[in-house]
């Protein structure tokens, strides 16, 4: 009953007159990190999109725990992180704000949790200054602050290393780990492929 | 067993087919009741007793304030269809039905306008059933702006649907509530004709011309319906027996 | 059992039982809305020159009237409901294309379609956040037009009671319209397009009470109806606007 | 025929009317089989673009 597990049965995908997703499937279980590459344009966010519920595919299915997502959507969602393209942060609050407002909506957090999180991906000096002065990099730190607050099995993430100094791909790494360790399941969509450090990878090629 | 009429209906190349064959079990007779609805109320009835020949007109404002209506029913119905069982089809019913009721809503508008002027002695009367039919032009108008809006076919369908589903739940009530604001403000000089003594020889043409342009609607939209599904599909296998022919 | 059977239990046990102070770590439905309805409240507050542009709008409008009508008080009196309603209405959807557009581009909206809250009570906050900061201000605003259109002192409380209700369904409406032109360049006209047809049972009630309430008349019927507007538009306009949401993030 | 033709001194109001009315009935007609023209056209480009035609 507890095992999660994520499968995606013959996904077609059309966008317009673009065959986006052509049969994609794969399956998915606890601990297990799937890295989905591909030029641009071959599909990666398409497919993220369309396995966290928000686009509807032409045929196929994607099955969470054995059911259809469909049927549950919020269940699905409760147990879903999706972190896209753009960190999902308002320019006109601060970062602690965003955080507190952001997560607040799926789960209580304490302000310590809030903190700590903040202070790990080294958020300790700026997190109260708005989000409008921060660096693309730094708002992708704040967006991994969530998601490591989140505390989901499922974790969907849309070029989760774009804009980040080594340090900072240091720290997805050990978050992604961290999350494998637990049992969690890991989909990203990465450009040259997640660091070595990651154990375990199964690698989807989307075809151009 | 009894679901198969329903699935088959959803399949767009036994749609396409269907529409091409029934067009002219619909266009034929449509046709037929217009001429001889044309001739039964332009010669054959008698002129009213008290507007005279001017009441032919209703012979095609009834008509056509008919249709607007009715195909904006059957355009809600069909995006509710599209919209719950996300069946193409659907959509393309819908999506086929705004251009024709909005025409007709035009002409219902103008036609009321041509009769009101000798009737009432003005084109335009804020009349409640004049101000609902110019504020579903809007509706109509509104629906295809919005699939104009938006690039994405599959997107445009859905929004447009739930656009429409908005609006049949509010056609009631903007109705109402036009009806009641006029029963506020009746205006005393205008003349009030009591409703038309309607003999036979002057209500079978307008039934004959109800039924005709009911029929006429199910042609051109068949029409209509065989390129909205040609647009939406994209597996080849039918269309190239389809577009060959 | 599979082999990673042990830290899945541990990870959803985390995820579904209670913390040491015994309250659970999801968030309700209620602390979701009311904190969706915090944050745009703050944000609007952060940027306040947009929340002062539809009340001078409306101001602008309802002082255009005098000057290009007549000056005299006796005939601005008359127009004044109709005036009044014209001016909020429009300046009520003024402030509606930014009522989403900011949340769909920094992926605000996808994170509330995908929080496993419901969308719907989201959308509710979004809206009541809408009526609260320009519904509620317009009507307090309202007696000012209205002294300045000749009224008496005494039909205030019937305009700010009517345009406080008539608001909350003009914004209800709004919301749905602006759900469904998300994604598109230029909305505007197209807006207005199909909000205001939608609009025109609560211009009606809504004139027809301040009307009343100028000319000193029992303004409870129209009143009444709005109020059943507004209702209705509870119940049903977030859903509308959440599934135009979905249908947006496609 | 010019009884007829002037419809009891309402001609300006009706012959405009029933105008109206067929115009619109005709053009429906013009644009539906336009409509369904052009997306026969559009189909068989699309075939032509994906080579499933000889």
């Amino acid at each position: 009953m507890l095992d999660e597990r994520l499968e995606v049965e013959n996904l077609h995908l059309w966008r317009g007159e673009r065959h986006v997703l052509r049969g994609v499937r794969f399956a998915l279980g606890g601990g297990g990190c799937l890295e989905v590459t591909g030029p641009n344009g071959s599909g990666k966010t398409s497919l993220l999109r369309t396995l966290c519920g928000l686009m509807y595919p032409e045929e196929g299915q994607v099955l969470w725990k054995g059911e259809n997502v469909r049927r549950d959507l919020p269940a699905f969602h409760a147990a879903l992180a999706y972190l896209g393209h753009e960190p999902p942060l308002k320019a006109d609050l601060s970062a602690r704000e965003n955080l507190r407002f952001w997560i607040g909506i799926r789960r209580r957090v304490a302000a310590a949790d809030l903190d700590a999180a903040l202070e790990r991906v080294g958020g300790g000096g700026w997190c109260d200054r708005l989000v409008r002065t921060l660096s693309a990099g730094q708002r992708r730190r704040v967006a991994l602050a969530g998601l490591a607050l989140l505390v989901v099995p499922l974790w969907i993430l849309d070029e989760p290393t774009t804009n980040l100094d080594t340090e900072g791909q240091q720290l997805v790494e050990s978050l992604i780990a961290e999350q494998l360790a637990r049992g969690g399941l890991v989909i990203a969509a990465v450009h040259h492929g997640l660091p070595a450090t990651v154990r375990d990878v199964r690698r989807l090629e989307l075809p151009p | 067993m009894t679901w198969t009429w329903f699935h088959r209906l959803a399949s767009p190349p036994y749609v396409y087919g269907l529409a091409a064959r029934l067009t002219p079990w619909f266009a034929w007779p449509a046709a037929l009741l217009i001429v001889a609805g044309l001739w039964g109320g332009l010669v054959l009835a008698p002129p009213d007793y008290q507007q005279g020949d001017g009441f032919r007109i209703i012979y095609v404002h009834a008509p056509s304030a008919w249709m607007s209506l009715m195909v904006y029913t059957t355009m809600a119905v069909a995006a509710a269809v599209g919209l719950i069982w996300r069946i193409k089809v659907a959509h393309a019913v819908a999506a086929s039905c705004a251009p024709i009721g909005a025409s007709f809503t035009f002409a219902a508008l103008v036609t009321g306008a041509l009769w009101g002027e000798p009737m009432w002695g003005t084109y335009w009367e804020w009349d409640p059933r004049l101000t609902s039919e110019l504020v579903l032009l809007f509706l109509y108008l509104g629906y295809m702006g919005l699939r104009a809006g938006i690039d994405d076919t599959q997107r445009a369908d859905r929004a447009s649907a739930l656009l429409a589903v908005v609006g049949v739940v509010n056609v009631p009530i903007i109705h109402y509530s036009v009806t009641w604001w006029n029963s506020l403000h009746q205006a005393p000089s205008v003349m009030r004709l009591g409703k038309p003594t309607i003999s036979a020889a002057m209500l079978l043409p307008l039934l004959m011309m109800l039924l005709g342009f009911t029929l006429y609607f199910v042609a051109v939209l068949l029409v209509r319906l065989r390129s909205e599904v040609l647009a939406r599909e994209r597996t080849a296998s039918w269309i190239r027996e389809a577009v060959s022919a | 059992m599979s082999t990673s059977g042990a830290p899945a239990a541990a990870l959803t046990s985390v995820a579904a039982t209670d913390d040491g102070a015994g309250v659970t770590l999801t968030a309700s439905a209620l602390d979701a809305t009311r904190l969706a309805l915090l944050r745009d409240l703050k944000l609007a507050f952060r940027k306040r020159g947009q929340l002062v542009q539809p009340l001078a709008f409306f101001a602008l409008v309802t002082m255009l009237f005098p000057l290009a009508v007549s000056p005299e008080l006796s005939r601005l009196r008359e127009m004044a409901p109709g005036v009044i309603w014209v001016a909020a209405l429009l300046a009520s959807l003024l402030a509606l294309e930014f009522l989403f557009r900011d949340d769909a581009y920094d992926g605000t909206l996808e994170q509330y379609a995908l929080s496993g809250q419901s969308l719907t009570s989201l959308m509710f906050a979004k809206t009541a956040a809408h009526w609260l900061l320009t519904g509620l201000p317009l009507a307090l605003m309202a007696p000012l037009a209205a002294l300045s259109l000749g009224a008496p002192s005494a039909s205030l409380p019937g305009i700010v009671g009517s345009v406080a209700v008539g608001s909350v369904a003009l914004s209800l409406i709004g919301s749905i319209g602006a759900a469904l032109t998300l994604g598109m360049k230029r909305s505007g006209a197209l807006l207005s397009l199909l909000t205001l047809p939608l609009s025109l049972p609560v211009l009606i009630f809504g004139a027809r009470a301040t009307q009343l309430a100028i000319s000193g008349g029992p303004l409870l019927a129209p009143l009444e109806l709005l109020g059943a507007l507004a209702v209705l538009g509870v119940t049903l306009a977030p859903l509308a606007a959440a599934a135009a949401v979905r249908i947006s993030l496609e | 025929m010019k009884e007829f033709l002037d419809m009891g001194g309402y001609a300006a109001f009706v012959w405009p009317a029933y105008l109206v009315t067929l115009t619109v009935v005709v053009l429906n007609i013009v644009w539906a089989r336009r409509a369904l023209a052009r997306s026969r056209a559009e189909a068989r480009r699309r075939l032509d673009v994906r080579g499933e035609r000889p």
